[in-house]
């Protein structure tokens, strides 16, 4: 009966305040994302689309409500679901190799071959030579992209993601979007990946999810069926997406009006 | 902040609660605040037990309850007050003193190469320095009384202060410091505008080391040169053989510097509302 | 020789320093009784450095700091990360830990003489629990300060609860930690004469102290010299073994 | 997790079962050691035997033999106490102040068996207050609004001054300031004119002396109005009891060091002044001479003189109550006449 991959079932997340007061930041959410799904989630800041992230990761706990992932209710991280950051996914004291291969040595893995799967995704994210290299001698992108080998690595059944091209450049982030997808589409590992970039969302997702400002529920849930090469240079100049972009825009533009006035008040 | 478990989970508390938990809630809170002395109160049963066990002379090692007795009594008395007071002044007036020249001479180490040049290796050189061993020639220099004590304390806070506000000034943001030139800062109001408040987090470590340093110091020197103040009544205790009331001494610093450093630390919340440490918690 | 000529400027304020202490005392514009001449505190400093009882209480003195800092480093490092980590041991440390802070170590030797002797024990006593506070300190706001998000990302890649301490916490405190040792090593040095200097017969404090008390300065300025120029290398040394083992870490000056 | 918790656990426990290994190990190690016994002495920083028994092992006959000698120094006879009271050593130096807290408040079971020095006994040195010679104060009474320096407050010379000031008819707190200053600063600090008066012993006195400027006011002969036995040697009566050949042998090799230092003078001299420092024309000038306090040859601790000093204290007021010092000297341990 059960074919979603990750299902979310009425999740409330109440967090106290500095100050002491209760601060709703999801209110009874409910979502079904069945596999292969590349699902995108956009929203104000201060949305909850983080803590929502969070909370299927198993690194929160809902306040009320669960998540199952294939059927299975999440009681705390877990190597099925791979987490990627907007930064600090990466530890500073190991080096690129190191990085790549630590979910490996997690499960045991026999050393020689942590390396070989490691070398492959080197390969496919194109970072040969800086094997041996510390993060903080990489560029952004290229700390991204280790990030990104150090996760698929795990060979995660979900891989989460949260504003992971939030801290690039803008053509950084082209390019890392451009070999998400290309990744996506050999793999078509279920993905769930948090933005505040319409544009973004709607490129890469197959489905896009509109959240309103707090208390977080959803406002808009729309599938992305834009039958159009999505690896040619004029995909965003094509009319239908524009159409989508600007529907989904003002989704999410009376939401920040609105968040703002709450704020205000 | 601290959790028990790994901290999986960032929030406090989760949905309201049954009046039963609450209940609950109650007695765990109390629970934790009995458990939060525990460690003192165990130190304390054991320190009692081993002093009448018979183990050690308990003329030598008295039991904690009369040494605390000593202490309420010399409370009651006032009598401790004005040695307190005297070792207060001490370690203040040197630790004030130490501030000033301290925050100064960092900063402009941070900002000039000149300085920075001659004072660096004094500074290096001296951090490491035993300070108490000079103790008696500074009563020989500086005379008796308060002058040698409270320069003793300024010898050995400016350095840990030196220290800190330099690396403060080092670290400060040069995009700071091109906003503040361009706008027309120079000299030394760009190092009171701008170099100051930005090494503050710094500047404030620093403070808390000397704090702890002061005490200490001006203690230490009471003990070895006298003159009145904690330091000398625990010494003369001692000599007279009065254990519980050097004792009582040793409780009274640990006090006054724990009621210190937590004073620091509201400081800290007051003075460095602007800086990102607080957005941490 | 560049190098050389680096070291040269660098260390000229000291000598700057020296040669007017020299220039002040030859002349005896300052009466010796006030502070020895430069030139007689060289000259101990050699008579000391050629004498060979002098290295047996270099080595007394340095053992002890050794020592008192290595547990001082274990105890402080595991105390400082298990408050961050359980409840239950912040709970029980916290107290003793912040009251026992302010205390003046040299203040309590007579009462660790009663318990741990005479003997080396109650020296390495007092180095120990005066740098194992700060430690402490450093290593619990470390911890605590571990990103969350490097927490999460070990958690997500199936590293156990067990693990984690060693995997991540451990790895990301340790710069911090770090510099919160290199404290502990002056406050080591400084410690060195206090803990010699209530009851002893050998050590550099022990000297330090009896030269003082029979008017030998130019002796007791040089135990000094030497004292500090040991903490001084120890320090320079420790920072270049950071250097390396963290070189993921931007090391810090301090 | 719980791994490292149980590996520090284990660690912690090591190290204290190890610190208390060694405490039982040193601490006291006296108890059941087989020959030669080791006794811990307690002694002040400038001590003379120490310094021949470390520097001229030669002259010694029963070291090594019956008994070996751990020295544990201290910067004063207040300090030695603390830890002789702890039993942290087994035979300490002691003054009279000492003997009697360790008699009437820590209550120990102890004897005093030889002497090290005495004060003005037969002409000898006793620790002289000196003041400069054009400041007017020429006797106690010139006090009077001054400055008075000695070693340590409460101390048996902080005493001496006290008694002196009290005959004189000053009050010691309100009439004069009485301060602290250590013995090898206190003729600079009289000289720089930051003290009117000062406790000078030697060598610190040979050498205001020779500078010359400065006058004796008086002595602690004047003020206890006795000569006095200064310091001496005690021991735990639980040593005395199991070791008493041990402690024996140590008496006779230890009066054995004082008639070498007086007959070979210049070798006595060289020896000290290699051991602190001193430089030995200094000591050449009064070391183990009457300008030095007096190092009796039969170690024997004047009783009598002691008890006067003792009633001095009680009629002065700094004693409550008188204590018979008799009680606490044994000089059974002194050897036969030789």
């Amino acid at each position: 009966m059960n074919s979603a991959k990750v299902e979310i079932r009425d999740v409330t997340k109440a967090f106290r305040s500095t100050g002491g007061s209760q601060v709703t930041a999801l209110a009874g959410i409910s979502l079904r994302i069945p596999e292969n799904e590349f699902l995108t989630v956009v929203g104000p800041s201060g949305c909850g689309k983080s803590t929502l992230l969070y909370i299927i990761g198993g690194f929160l706990k809902a306040t009320r409500g669960e998540v199952l992932v294939n059927g299975v209710p999440v009681t705390g991280p877990g190597a099925d679901r791979g987490i990627v950051f907007q930064k600090y996914s990466l530890f500073p004291w190991r080096t690129v190799m190191q990085n790549i291969t630590y979910g490996l040595e997690e499960q045991g893995v026999p050393r020689a071959e942590r390396q070989e799967i490691a070398r492959s995704y080197l390969r496919l994210m194109r970072l040969e030579g800086f094997e041996r290299a510390y993060p903080r001698a990489l560029s952004g992108g290229m700390q991204q992209r280790v990030a990104l080998a150090q996760t698929l690595a795990c060979e995660p059944d979900i891989i989460l993601m949260d504003e992971p091209f939030g801290a690039l450049d803008a053509q950084t982030r082209k390019l890392m979007q451009v070999e998400l997808l290309r990744l996506w589409e050999q793999r078509r590992t279920t993905i769930i990946f948090v933005t505040h970039d319409v544009e973004e969302a709607i490129y890469l997702g197959t489905r896009v999810i509109v959240m309103t400002a707090r208390p977080g529920t959803v406002k808009h849930d729309e599938p992305i069926a834009l039958n159009i090469a999505r690896d040619k240079e004029d995909y965003m100049l094509n009319r239908a997406f524009m159409e989508l972009k600007m529907r989904i825009w003002l989704n999410v533009k009376e939401e920040v009006e609105r968040y703002g006035e709450v704020a205000r008040s | 902040m601290a959790q028990g478990k790994p901290r999986v989970d960032v929030d406090m508390a989760s949905g309201s609660r049954e009046p039963a938990a609450r209940r609950w809630a109650a007695l765990r809170w109390l629970a934790a605040g009995v458990a939060h002395y525990f460690s003192v109160l165990l130190f304390f049963g054991l320190w009692e037990f081993v002093a009448r066990s018979g183990w050690v002379n308990p003329w030598v090692f008295p039991p904690v309850t009369v040494s605390l007795a000593e202490w309420g009594r010399s409370l009651a008395t006032g009598d401790i007050f004005h040695p307190m007071g005297l070792t207060l002044l001490r370690a203040l007036g040197g630790l004030t003193m130490a501030l000033g020249v301290g925050i100064t001479l960092g900063l402009l180490m941070g900002r000039y190469r000149l300085v920075e040049w001659f004072f660096e290796p004094l500074i290096a050189i001296g951090f490491p320095a035993p300070k108490i061993a000079f103790l008696p020639l500074f009563v020989l220099w500086f005379g008796f009384f308060n002058t040698a004590k409270v320069l003793i304390v300024f010898t050995s806070c400016i350095f840990p202060l030196t220290l800190y506000a330099y690396h403060g000034a080092r670290s400060v943001d040069r995009f700071y410091l091109w906003s503040a030139l361009s706008k027309g800062s120079r000299g030394f109001a760009l190092l009171r505008k701008v170099v100051l408040p930005a090494a503050l987090p710094h500047i404030f470590d620093g403070f808390q080391v000397a704090l702890i340093v002061s005490f200490i110091v001006a203690f230490v020197a009471e003990m070895v040169t006298g003159g009145g103040g904690l330091g000398f009544e625990m010494i003369k205790a001692a000599q007279d053989a009065e254990t519980p009331r050097a004792f009582a001494m040793l409780f009274t610093i640990s006090l006054l510097g724990y009621g210190t450093i937590k004073l620091a630390e509201w400081l800290r919340a007051l003075l460095l509302f602007w800086h990102i440490e607080h957005e941490a918690h | 020789m560049p190098a050389l000529r680096k070291i040269v400027v660098r260390f000229l304020p000291l000598l700057l320093v020296f040669g007017a202490w020299e220039a002040l005392t030859a002349p005896r514009l300052i009466p010796e009784d006030f502070i020895p001449r430069f030139a007689h505190v060289l000259r101990a400093l050699g008579d000391l450095l050629s004498s060979a009882e002098f290295y047996g209480h270099a080595a007394a003195s340095f053992s002890r700091v050794f020592i008192g800092l290595t547990i001082s480093i274990i105890a402080g490092v595991a105390l400082g990360i298990g408050m961050a980590w359980y409840r239950w041991v912040k709970r029980f440390c916290e107290p003793l830990v912040v009251l026992s802070y302010p205390i003046p170590k040299p203040a309590i030797i007579p009462v660790f003489i009663i318990w741990l002797g005479i003997g080396d024990l109650s020296k390495i006593a007092v180095i120990a629990l005066g740098c194992v506070v700060p430690i402490i300190i450093s290593s619990y706001n470390a911890t605590l300060s571990v990103d969350r998000y490097l927490v999460w990302s070990a958690l997500s890649k199936g590293t156990s609860e067990r693990r984690l301490l060693r995997k991540v916490i451990f790895p990301a405190s340790l710069p911090r930690i770090a510099v919160a040792i290199r404290v502990a090593i002056a406050v080591a040095f400084i410690l060195l004469v206090s803990s010699e200097f209530i009851a002893a017969n050998t050590g550099l404090g022990y000297l330090t102290f009896s030269y003082g008390s029979v008017g030998s300065n130019d002796y007791m300025f040089a135990t000094i010299f030497l004292i500090v120029a040991v903490g001084f290398s120890a320090d320079r040394g420790y920072a270049a073994v950071m250097q390396r083992v963290l070189a993921w870490h931007e090391f810090g000056e301090l | 997790m719980k791994r490292v918790v149980r590996g520090v656990s284990v660690l912690l426990a090591l190290v204290a079962l190890l610190a208390g290994g060694a405490a039982g190990h040193w601490g006291f190690g006296v108890a059941q050691a087989a020959e030669p016994v080791t006794f811990r002495i307690g002694t002040a920083i400038p001590d003379y035997a120490y310094a021949f028994f470390t520097e001229r092992p030669d002259i010694l006959k029963h070291y090594g033999k019956s008994y070996k000698i751990e020295w544990v120094k201290f910067t004063g006879s207040g300090g030695a106490l603390s830890a002789f009271a702890a039993k942290k050593v087994d035979l300490s130096i002691m003054t009279i102040l000492p003997l009697i807290n360790a008699a009437t408040k820590y209550r120990l079971d102890f004897k005093v068996i030889h002497s090290q020095q005495d004060h003005g006994v037969d002409g000898h040195f006793a620790t002289t207050f000196m003041a400069r010679a054009d400041s007017g104060v020429r006797r106690a009474e010139d006090l009077k609004g001054k400055i008075a320096g000695v070693n340590v407050r409460g101390g048996v010379l902080d005493l001496a001054l006290r008694i002196m000031l009290m005959k004189h008819g000053l009050k010691p707190d309100s009439d004069v300031t009485i301060v602290e200053g250590q013995f090898p600063h206190l003729g600079a600090m009289i000289r720089d004119k930051k003290i009117d008066l000062g406790s000078i012993i030697q060598p610190f006195y040979s050498r205001e002396q020779k500078k010359g400027g400065l006058i004796d006011v008086f002595t602690t002969v004047d003020a206890f109005e006795t000569a006095q036995p200064l310091s001496f040697r005690a021991a735990h009566g639980s040593v005395l009891k199991e070791h008493a050949a041990a402690v024996r042998d140590y008496v006779d090799d230890y009066l054995r060091t004082i008639a070498w230092g007086h007959d070979h003078r210049e070798e006595a001299v060289r020896a000290y002044s290699k051991t602190w420092k001193i430089p030995e024309e200094t000591l050449m000038d009064y070391f183990l001479t009457k300008k030095d306090t007096l190092y009796r040859r039969d170690g024997v601790v004047d009783v009598t003189l002691l008890q006067k000093v003792v009633e001095t204290l009680v009629r002065t007021g700094f004693l409550k109550e008188s204590v018979d010092v008799s009680k606490y000297v044994d000089l059974s341990f002194l050897p036969a006449k030789r």
